[in-house]
């Protein structure tokens, strides 16, 4: 790696260190200025006031709002996202630290199947651009992203669920087996795990593959038009090798960089499935978190999703810039 | 030499025929004319669009019933879960004589659907076009002031960019929505917060390419002030490109407004079809296989979303006819 | 100024001040319109049949002649707006609330009126308790006061307490209107029906159907599940109602409030009360905790000791506040004045004064928690100030109940065992809680068999009817529940400081209507804050009843000196 | 052996207007080891002709009718996977723009082992070893074999092309404009290369291109392409002393010509007909100065008019007659030369030296008097010198900053400085036109844009008849926008797309407050006419997209003189345009120029463009000024070695002249560092140990002709250096 490219992905991070701690800032005080009460989920027969006094305390919210702010950036740089309102002696990284693999391998695993789909879709829609197929092809697949997320979900477990009695309806396996999972690996070997994937991962690709397929296509349509493309046609090579060597390879690298973008983006945006299917990830608790009104929770949940979001765009800026040797060049090119 | 024959190409083989008129207004009419004439699916995405608006202007008189007030039977009780009259079998319980006023059926507590389906068509269109407004606009303006300005001004504004890329949006949204009292008009505030990112840096970048035409230029060394700069030479250029990125704006804000109304942080004083939705998940819908409730107001949305999206594909293909992007 | 300016300007404002109470005086028949009433409940989403029943009453309110806004908000927010804003100027929200949806669950130790009686109304706990609507009766106070105090003569507490439900229903202080009728189902194929054991006020979901429930078959496992919170498991922390079904049955308790609501000594082999002041205790021989360590009397003395535990601290103004390190169950072990154990099993209790709760509401009450576990736990958080008991969840909780504590997975589940060793082993092997806030994969679940037991059911009781009806293996319990729904007024400020106001709107809840339309008959009618269910403490004479009708609550009205204007608005009273 | 033969070949292509006869009826044979060069303005169909011999047409063309032989073979009867097969092994293609032929993902050397391994069955090892011959080959360095194509320059980027066309040793191989948008210096290296492996592996070529010096240096033979048929077709030498076609017989006039420059250069008007619906007559007809009414109607075939070569031309008997005749600039019915040539009749009275006549490096005529101030115009423009000058450049730099600021610092960006411009000076008077030149990067751009003020210079002082650049502003600012013009080297860029041209010819007017709507649409009309736009009416309510690019530029000049200046920049005005058309606008300028008593100052990287327009060129190296003077001595007398180079490098339409060989290699530095001694010295074939640490004097004769080089001081005699390693700056 040159000089050049250190220096790029050294002043990303930096850039990206600088946006995620503005967002930290306005996630701050969003919390602090809201309206409603911090302490509302410890209402009971028996709350007085010096109890709150003392939760107040006990969370430190009873100090300056400046002196809070510090304490707060001191802590995430710790990691330390605080306690929880709601369930005792647990921090809001317990927490999060159970839902966040359960998240990801939702995300990825739509993702993964959405981005199969939607590359070689793109690819067939671009070969067979201006044909009947093509059009039917890309209107029914703005159709499937035009229908909400969570009508899908409903709709298929209608049927695939509570019709059909096929699938299971929702979480990630019964209490039974799951209490017999002790590491995360022993969960990814569970067929009952993946069973219950089945239907939330499906309903996402109904809705995520569009994207990869129509920038694919978009990309395949341009890239077909570039003129080394011409040249490899020209040099005789096979029109597969064309297309799928040449063209496909040259293609992919926006989707793929969408594809990276698409993991934090997927990770914030699948909220709705999540609640739709009781899937036990981030989503689901930063719902709960705000209805139940156990902010430290909430603002760490969208803590969470805000870090890999702008780590995952790091990370697809950085891979562009090793993918496409001419955008870490022109990194290079302002260096040297 | 080769460019010369692309741009004569372009300009026989009409892309480029897009600019034909002279003064700007009569410019944008014209491309907006040119999109629909062009594109029959854009054509029918303003078709669903005005049959909406006009639905929604007329709603209280169309729907036949109040949408929030449940339907009552001759004993004075709520008419709750009817099928609609024509989907049920012979012999299945449908309440006697009522059964115009509900033609798509009645909700568990007995609120008419098809009432219900018609006043939400408000809702879906008051957020989408409020918000799409403040989407292209923010985006527009922000994009015209970094992309031309450059500097300082451009840097803040464009790590501004970056930071509300960095933000989640949907869960952006339920905070902002748990925080305020619920209104449809979080979603609108939210969006117009976050989603400018988008119209923004894209506008931003075509200024930065038109900025550097001879024509700009050109008017530059004929003296002509930054400001009709801007406005005479650059934005109606970018004009089209703030509709394309309004047109998706609609869709996107029309399907926010439906999750986080599923997710019930809306205001339930306002019927909305994702508040529908929502309803129809919380009585179960699923369990009784009451279809009924979960598909009208699935398919409203389907097609308001997709009209958005036909619109502003419309828009791509007359703009970027080689990058026919989504 | 000089003083002769001033001296006229005091004249014209004398001369305005007189004007304007010589204006209402002349206008002679009508008083002043009444603003604008805001009426809260929680948003639809949320709880549907509370957002409707509000929806519903507000109607009627208008129908009245009232301006109402009827304002659905989240609870975290309502908490603010209600809780936090109870007096004018000092409430989190613009004003004090005026209205409010609010309700009571019940739980198994409110099956002694005392916490519902003294709490909700006693002038005490006005400001920052538990009488947010600001009750202050002297003479309600006294009978409130007076039924805790009667222990030996349980007729003298039923008049006191039939007393109080009296006084309350004719102040018309709170409007209730039903006691909720809890649906839950059981699945016959894998459970004896017979065996399954409904507590008066509480449903099937209780102790003794945990203990006592007989697997049909090979299947020995307890699948249920929760929509609310698993969210900590301690012993002295009074957590939510999940939770306290695990702590129930985690933690054995002296006595236990049996199948029709009375304290009967369970852990106690027996309790003996020496005199009004001195009960002693003495326990099972033989009882172990779940690590194997044997229960003693020690256990006993320092159950009741941790409760009382706390540091007295100097506030500000020099005022002395003791702060509890078990802030939930100090008042249940606040009136005991000194412990002393006797022997290896017995322990007496003596009281400060006399309590005819302390079997229910604290023998009954205080987890039996172990010394050796605990008591460093206790040393070490009075040495601190940023932590209390509550907030510890100790890494495998330790009790001596029939079920002990296998795994835990936070908002997931909880998974218990019969505890082998437990004089009382229940009948079945585990017990597991599910936590499925979604009620779509609650009915999925109880029909596949892949749960076996629903005892929570916060939606549409019709629905659960159909399945049950459809499912032959499945089977519908209801019982009604000790809890009840209800409009609270602040009663404050006006309107609502009117009786006669309050019993008018009492007169705007269509209660029939609601029970079959919003419950669909899943509730009973209510009338006091005593339900139906504790059919002993309901021996009273009929109390008043306020039937739904706008036309009476508009006669009650007009008798009270309320007027309408021509636009039909109602006004105040004359003066 | 034949090679190709193509047989009446004709393809269409079908578009929502009609279908295109893009190549109607073009028969040609290539014998081995020809060289053909086929030559054709934008749209004459040479590229499509090559795209049906390798069977790539886009899907809307078609191949309607005619004959592909190669070696025998008939490739339009060939199965499409042996067509596959015959690509590149047996004829090779270097597309047009091949500089974005390289896939710019993958290093050059794995594409081009790709290639041979794929295409040519060689081994892994073997590839290589053949991949660095073939680098070595086109004088490429072998040790980039393993970059990426972005980091190549143009040159090399063509080079590898050319390393990949030959990696299959075809039999034929096929060039589309292989030189065009290279740098003069570049164009020629690879033109050598071209010619070096023309004689080294005796390579059979077809050659398109619209540039004749191109084809005159590299083919043995030439056929001419107007409007989808071949009008001429002969061997080289032959063609060139003597064409055989008006239309050749235009453009070879069109064609300026250092070694010989001509008074006036011909533009052939107008454009070629509509190929949707051809002419019944010759296609040339409309643009042919020896029209006769048969030819509207007669379509001429190719015959025979000479030994080996062919014309389609009705008056080809006539040719002798018609050659004479079209020495005569006034022939090509164009009132530009009519009035031009008037002018330059004029203009040489007061020139001191005839044009094409070599002066000597020391003058006779100033004898006497003292030396010239070479920044100073010296008075040979035929205009009045006295007074003030009216643009003065003094010690003027411009630097940018790029990286850097906080944005920098975080993204961990170096601050740079490029000395774009460093230390000019110059003046202009009233009238006088300056030719800047030197290769992309130079600063001859940036100089245009401090010109007009578009930026603003860091160091010096751009005095504007009397006032400092730097200081205006507001109403003063204004006034000298009205005074100062710019001409843009892109005309399709130069318009707002969405004016009219009458919007945009008034712009400049409204902005200047013109109020009257009428008084400006007599200026606008006024100035069309002017530009020979006629009839201007015409022209008012027509959008860019429906002009021509060469009636486009002369709308830009309209637009720039609509409001009268003392002073015009010219930014490479005619670089974009076909040749035919490109003398017409110059023509035009020039005249106007004289008319207006317009400053201009010419920018461009053609030399023989500024000889032909200018009265001075200064070239422009690395932001500096190496050598200004009279064009005439610039040109035929050049002093610093750069000029030399320059001159050197830019072929002859003309096979008899050869160019000398160049003695400097191609790459421009970039301009981040100021130089101790002199910029030129890395590349410098004469450098001496002084170069390197002493600036260059300034070596100025009698005649204003200046070169700042160390080879004119004291230090002429000091021992050059030998070239290679080439040293770095001190």
């Amino acid at each position: 790696m040159s000089r050049g490219v250190v220096y790029y992905i050294a002043g990303r991070f930096l850039q990206s260190v600088m946006v995620l701690w503005i967002i930290v800032t306005l996630l701050f005080l969003l919390f602090r200025l809201a309206p409603s009460n911090p302490l509302a989920s410890y209402i009971d027969t028996t709350f007085t006031k010096q109890q709150e006094a003392a939760l107040l305390a006990r969370f430190g919210l009873d100090k300056p709002l400046h002196e809070q702010y510090i304490i707060y950036l001191v802590n995430l740089a710790r990691f330390d996202l605080g306690d929880t309102f709601s369930y005792a002696g647990k921090s809001v990284l317990d927490i999060l630290r159970a839902d966040l693999p359960n998240t990801i391998y939702l995300t990825l695993s739509s993702l993964l199947v959405a981005y199969g789909v939607g590359v070689l879709g793109g690819i067939l829609m671009a070969a067979l651009r201006g044909s009947l197929f093509e059009r039917v092809g890309t209107t029914f697949t703005l159709m499937t992203r035009a229908a909400p997320t969570f009508w899908v979900g409903m709709l298929l477990l209608t049927f695939f669920a509570f019709q059909w009695k096929l699938l299971p309806s929702s979480g990630i396996a019964p209490a039974m087996v799951r209490y017999r999972w002790e590491t995360e690996w022993d969960k990814l070997m569970s067929p009952v795990f993946w069973r219950h994937m089945i239907l939330p991962t499906f309903t996402l690709v109904v809705y995520l593959h569009g994207l990869p397929l129509l920038l694919m296509r978009s990309n395949m349509l341009e890239v077909l038009d570039q003129d080394y493309v011409t040249m490899s046609r020209l040099a005789g090579y096979r029109e597969w090798r064309v297309m799928i060597q040449t063209a496909a390879r040259n293609a992919m690298l926006p989707v793929l960089t969408a594809l990276t973008l698409g993991i934090g983006y997927s990770i914030g945006g699948n909220v709705v499935i999540e609640n739709v299917f009781s899937w036990p990830g981030l989503g689901r608790t930063l719902v709960r978190a705000v209805q139940q009104a156990d902010y430290p929770l909430a603002q760490g949940a969208f803590f969470l999703i805000a870090l890999i979001i702008v780590f995952m765009n790091f990370i697809a800026d950085i891979l562009y810039s090793l993918l496409d040797p001419r955008v870490g060049a022109s990194a290079q090119a302002q260096v040297s | 030499m080769q460019q010369e024959a692309m741009v004569r190409e372009a300009a026989t083989g009409n892309p480029e025929a897009r600019f034909r008129q002279g003064s700007a207004l009569r410019q944008l009419w014209e491309t907006n004319l040119e999109v629909f004439q062009r594109d029959r699916m854009a054509l029918f995405g303003l078709i669903v669009f005005a049959a909406f608006a006009i639905i929604a202007v007329f709603a209280p008189i169309l729907a036949p019933n109040d949408p929030l007030t449940p339907l009552k039977n001759n004993e004075g009780d709520w008419i709750k879960d009817a099928m609609p009259y024509w989907l049920a079998e012979p012999g299945e319980d449908v309440a006697e004589g009522y059964t115009n006023d509900f033609v798509l059926g009645t909700t568990n507590i007995g609120r008419d659907i098809f009432s219900q389906l018609i006043h939400g068509s408000r809702a879906a269109l008051l957020v989408g076009f409020s918000a799409a407004a403040a989407v292209a606009v923010i985006g527009t303006v922000i994009g015209l002031l970094a992309g031309y300005y450059g500097g300082w001004i451009d840097t803040v504004l464009m790590r501004a960019a970056d930071v509300a890329f960095g933000i989640p949006f949907i869960p952006f949204i339920i905070v902002i929505a748990a925080f305020f009292d619920p209104s449809i008009w979080n979603v609108v505030i939210a969006m117009a917060i976050l989603l400018w990112r988008d119209t923004g840096r894209v506008i931003r970048s075509q200024v930065l390419v038109i900025k550097e035409q001879a024509f700009v230029s050109a008017a530059r060394v004929s003296g002509a002030s930054d400001l009709r700069i801007i406005f005479v030479y650059i934005a109606p250029s970018i004009l089209p490109l703030s509709f394309l990125y309004g047109s998706f704006a609609i869709a996107w804000a029309i399907l926010t407004e439906a999750s986080v109304s599923f997710l019930g942080f809306s205001d339930p004083e306002t019927i909305s079809w994702g508040f529908m939705l929502q309803d129809a998940f919380l009585s179960l819908a699923l369990t009784r296989g009451a279809f009924y409730w979960i598909i009208p107001p699935g398919l409203c949305i389907m097609l308001t979303v997709m009209a958005g999206f036909f619109i502003g594909r419309g828009y791509e293909e007359v703009l970027f006819p080689r990058l026919r992007r989504m | 100024m000089n003083r002769k300016l001033k001296r006229l300007s005091t004249l014209f404002a004398l001369l305005m001040l007189a004007l304007a109470l010589a204006a209402p005086a002349t206008a002679q028949t009508m008083g002043e319109m009444i603003p604008p009433i805001i009426v809260h409940s929680v948003t639809q989403a949320e709880r549907p049949i509370e957002y409707e029943t509000t929806r519903l009453v507000v109607e009627n309110m208008r129908e009245l002649g009232l301006e109402v806004e009827h304002r659905a908000i989240p609870w975290a927010q309502l908490i603010d707006e209600i809780w936090y804003s109870r007096v004018e100027g000092e409430g989190r929200a613009e004003r004090p609330f005026q209205m409010t949806y609010w309700r009571m669950v019940g739980r198994p130790e409110r099956s002694d009126p005392d916490e519902f009686t003294y709490n909700l109304f006693h002038s005490s706990v006005r400001d920052g308790g538990y009488n947010f609507i600001g009750y202050n009766n002297a003479d309600y106070d006294a009978l409130a006061e007076a039924q805790r105090v009667e222990v030996g003569d349980k007729e003298t507490r039923l008049d006191i307490i039939c007393e109080a439900q009296q006084m309350i229903r004719n102040d018309m202080v709170n409007a209730y209107f039903v006691h909720p009728l809890t649906p839950q189902v059981v699945n016959t194929d894998v459970f004896n029906a017979d065996s399954v054991v409904t507590q008066a006020g509480i449903g099937v979901h209780n102790f003794w159907t945990w203990i006592g429930i007989e697997p049909t078959g090979e299947d020995k496992t307890l699948i249920t599940s929760t929509t609310s919170f698993l969210n900590s498991f301690n012993p002295l922390e009074i957590a939510g109602d999940a939770p306290s079904r695990v702590t129930e049955m985690t933690w054995d308790r002296l006595m236990r409030i049996n199948p029709i609501g009375v304290a009967e000594p369970w852990a106690a082999e027996s309790v003996v009360w020496e005199d009004p002041l001195n009960v002693v205790v003495t326990l099972r021989a033989g009882m172990k905790w779940h690590d194997g360590e044997p229960v003693t009397s020690e256990d006993a003395a320092y159950t009741f000791e941790a409760a009382l535990a706390g540091t007295t601290q100097v506030d500000e103004d020099g005022k002395e506040e003791f702060r509890p390190e078990a802030p939930d169950y100090h008042p249940f072990a606040r009136n005991v004045a000194n412990i002393e154990i006797i022997d290896d099993l017995s322990v007496r209790y003596t009281l400060k004064t006399p309590s005819a709760a302390f079997e229910t509401s604290s023998l009954a009450k205080l987890n039996l928690i172990p010394k050796h576990v605990w008591e460093p736990i206790i040393n070490d958080l009075l040495t601190r100030d940023d932590a209390d008991a509550d907030s510890i969840q100790e890494e495998i909780p330790i009790g001596s109940g029939p079920f002990k504590y296998v795994a835990y997975d936070v908002n997931e589940f909880v998974l218990l065992e019969a505890f082998d060793d437990h004089w009382s082993r229940p009948k079945i092997d585990a017990w597991l809680m599910n936590v499925l806030p979604n009620q779509e994969a609650t009915l999925g679940q109880i029909q596949s068999g892949e749960m076996n037991f629903l005892w929570e059911w916060p939606g549409d009781p019709g629905v659960l009817q159909d399945i049950v009806a459809d499912n032959e293996h499945l089977d519908l319990f209801s019982a009604i529940s000790i809890g009840f729904q209800y409009f609270a007024f602040n009663v404050r400020y006006a309107p609502f400081d009117d009786v006669s106001f309050r019993q008018a709107i009492a007169h705007t809840i269509p209660q029939q209507f609601i029970i079959d339309n919003i419950y669909n008959g899943f509730a009973a009618p209510a009338d006091s804050f005593v339900s139906a269910a504790l059919e002993y403490w309901r021996q009273c004479e009929d109390l008043p009843t306020y039937n739904f009708s706008i036309d009476g609550a508009r006669e009650l009205l007009a008798g009270a000196g309320y007027t309408w204007d021509d636009d039909g608005r109602l006004r105040y009273p004359a003066n | 052996m034949t090679i190709l033969s193509l047989r009446d070949l004709k393809v269409e292509y079908a578009t929502q207007d009609g279908s295109v006869q893009a190549v109607d009826g073009v028969s040609f044979d290539i014998e081995e080891s020809q060289q053909l060069g086929l030559i054709g303005e934008s749209g004459c169909g040479k590229t499509t002709l090559l795209k049906a011999i390798v069977q790539v047409l886009p899907r809307n063309g078609q191949i309607s009718a005619g004959k592909i032989m190669f070696k025998g073979m008939d490739l339009l009867q060939l199965p499409a996977a042996d067509m596959r097969q015959l690509r590149w092994r047996e004829i090779a293609t270097i597309p047009q723009a091949s500089m974005d032929s390289l896939n710019p993902v993958q290093r050059v050397g794995s594409q081009l082992m790709k290639l041979l391994t794929i295409r040519g069955g060689y081994d892994k090892r073997a590839a290589r070893r053949r991949a660095v011959d073939l680098f070595d080959l086109v004088g490429l360095d072998t040790d980039r074999l393993m970059h990426y194509p972005h980091e190549f320059s143009g040159g090399m980027k063509q080079r590898a092309v050319i390393a990949m066309a030959l990696a299959l040793e075809p039999s034929l191989l096929i060039a589309d404009e292989p030189v065009t948008a290279l740098d003069v210096i570049v164009q020629h290296q690879i033109l050598e290369v071209l010619r070096e492996l023309e004689q080294e592996l005796n390579l059979t070529v077809m050659l398109i291109t619209h540039d004749i010096s191109v084809v005159a240096q590299v083919c043995d033979s030439v056929a001419v392409m107007y409007a989808g048929r071949i009008v001429e077709q002969a061997a080289a030498k032959p063609f060139f002393a003597s064409p055989a076609h008006p239309y050749s017989l235009g453009l070879q006039q069109a064609f300026p010509n250092l070694a010989r420059p001509r008074d006036v250069l011909v533009s052939i008007e107008g454009y070629p007909p509509d190929l949707r619906e051809p002419p019944a007559g010759c296609r040339f007809a409309e643009r042919c100065p020896f029209v006769q009414s048969a030819c509207h109607d007669v379509d001429p075939r190719l015959e025979l008019v000479g030994e080996d070569r062919v014309a389609a031309c009705l008056r080809s008997n006539e040719m002798n007659e018609l050659r004479i005749r079209a020495e005569d600039p006034t022939l090509w019915q164009n009132v530009e030369v009519a009035r031009g040539f008037a002018d330059q009749a004029e203009a040489s009275v007061g020139r001191g030296d005839p044009p094409g006549r070599p002066s000597d490096a020391s003058p006779d005529a100033t004898a006497g008097q003292p030396p010239a101030d070479p920044y100073r115009s010296p008075s040979k423009s035929g205009i009045e010198v006295d007074g003030e000058p009216l643009l003065e450049m003094r010690n003027v730099s411009k630097r940018f900053k790029i990286g850097g600021g906080l944005a920098g610092l975080l993204r961990g960006d170096k601050e740079q400085t490029v000395y774009a411009v460093n230390n000019i000076s110059f003046s202009l008077q009233r009238g006088e036109s300056l030719g800047l030149a030197g290769e992309s990067g130079c600063g001859k751009s940036t100089t245009g844009k401090l010109l007009v003020k578009l930026i603003d210079a860091s160091d010096g002082d751009i005095i504007f008849d009397g006032t400092d650049l730097a200081a205006m502003s507001g109403d003063e600012l204004l006034g000298f926008r009205e005074r100062v013009q710019l001409m843009f080297q892109n005309p399709f860029e130069a318009l707002n797309p969405r004016f009219t041209l009458y919007r945009s010819l008034t712009e400049p007017l409204i902005i200047h407050g013109w109020k009257n709507e009428d008084t400006r649409l007599q200026r606008v009309v006024e100035t069309l006419d002017r530009v020979n736009l006629r009839p201007a009416e015409t022209f008012l309510d027509k959008y860019p997209h429906q002009l021509s690019g060469g009636q486009l530029q002369r709308v830009v000049l309209a637009r720039a003189l609509v409001l009268h200046p003392d002073f015009l920049v010219a930014d490479e005005p005619v670089s974009m345009l076909d040749v035919s058309v490109r003398a017409g606008i110059l023509n035009t300028t020039r005249r106007l120029a004289r008319e207006l008593g317009l400053a201009t100052v010419y920018i461009s990287h053609d030399l023989s463009l500024l000889q032909y327009t200018c009265d001075r060129i200064a070239i422009m190296y690395l932001g500096e000024i190496v050598e200004i003077g009279p064009s005439d001595a610039v040109i035929n007398n050049p002093q610093h070695p750069y000029t030399q180079a320059l001159i050197a490098a830019v072929p002859a339409p003309d096979p008899t002249l050869e160019n000398p060989p160049l003695r400097i290699q191609e790459g421009v530095p970039r301009p981040t560092e100021l130089f101790v001694g002199c910029p030129f010295a890395q590349r410098c074939p004469d450098v001496m140990e002084v170069c390197h640490n002493t600036r260059p004097p300034q070596a100025t004769n009698d005649n204003g002709h200046m070169a700042q080089c160390h080879l004119y001081g004291e230090h002429r005699n000091s021992p050059k250096l030998k070239r290679d390693p080439i040293g770095e700056p001190a």
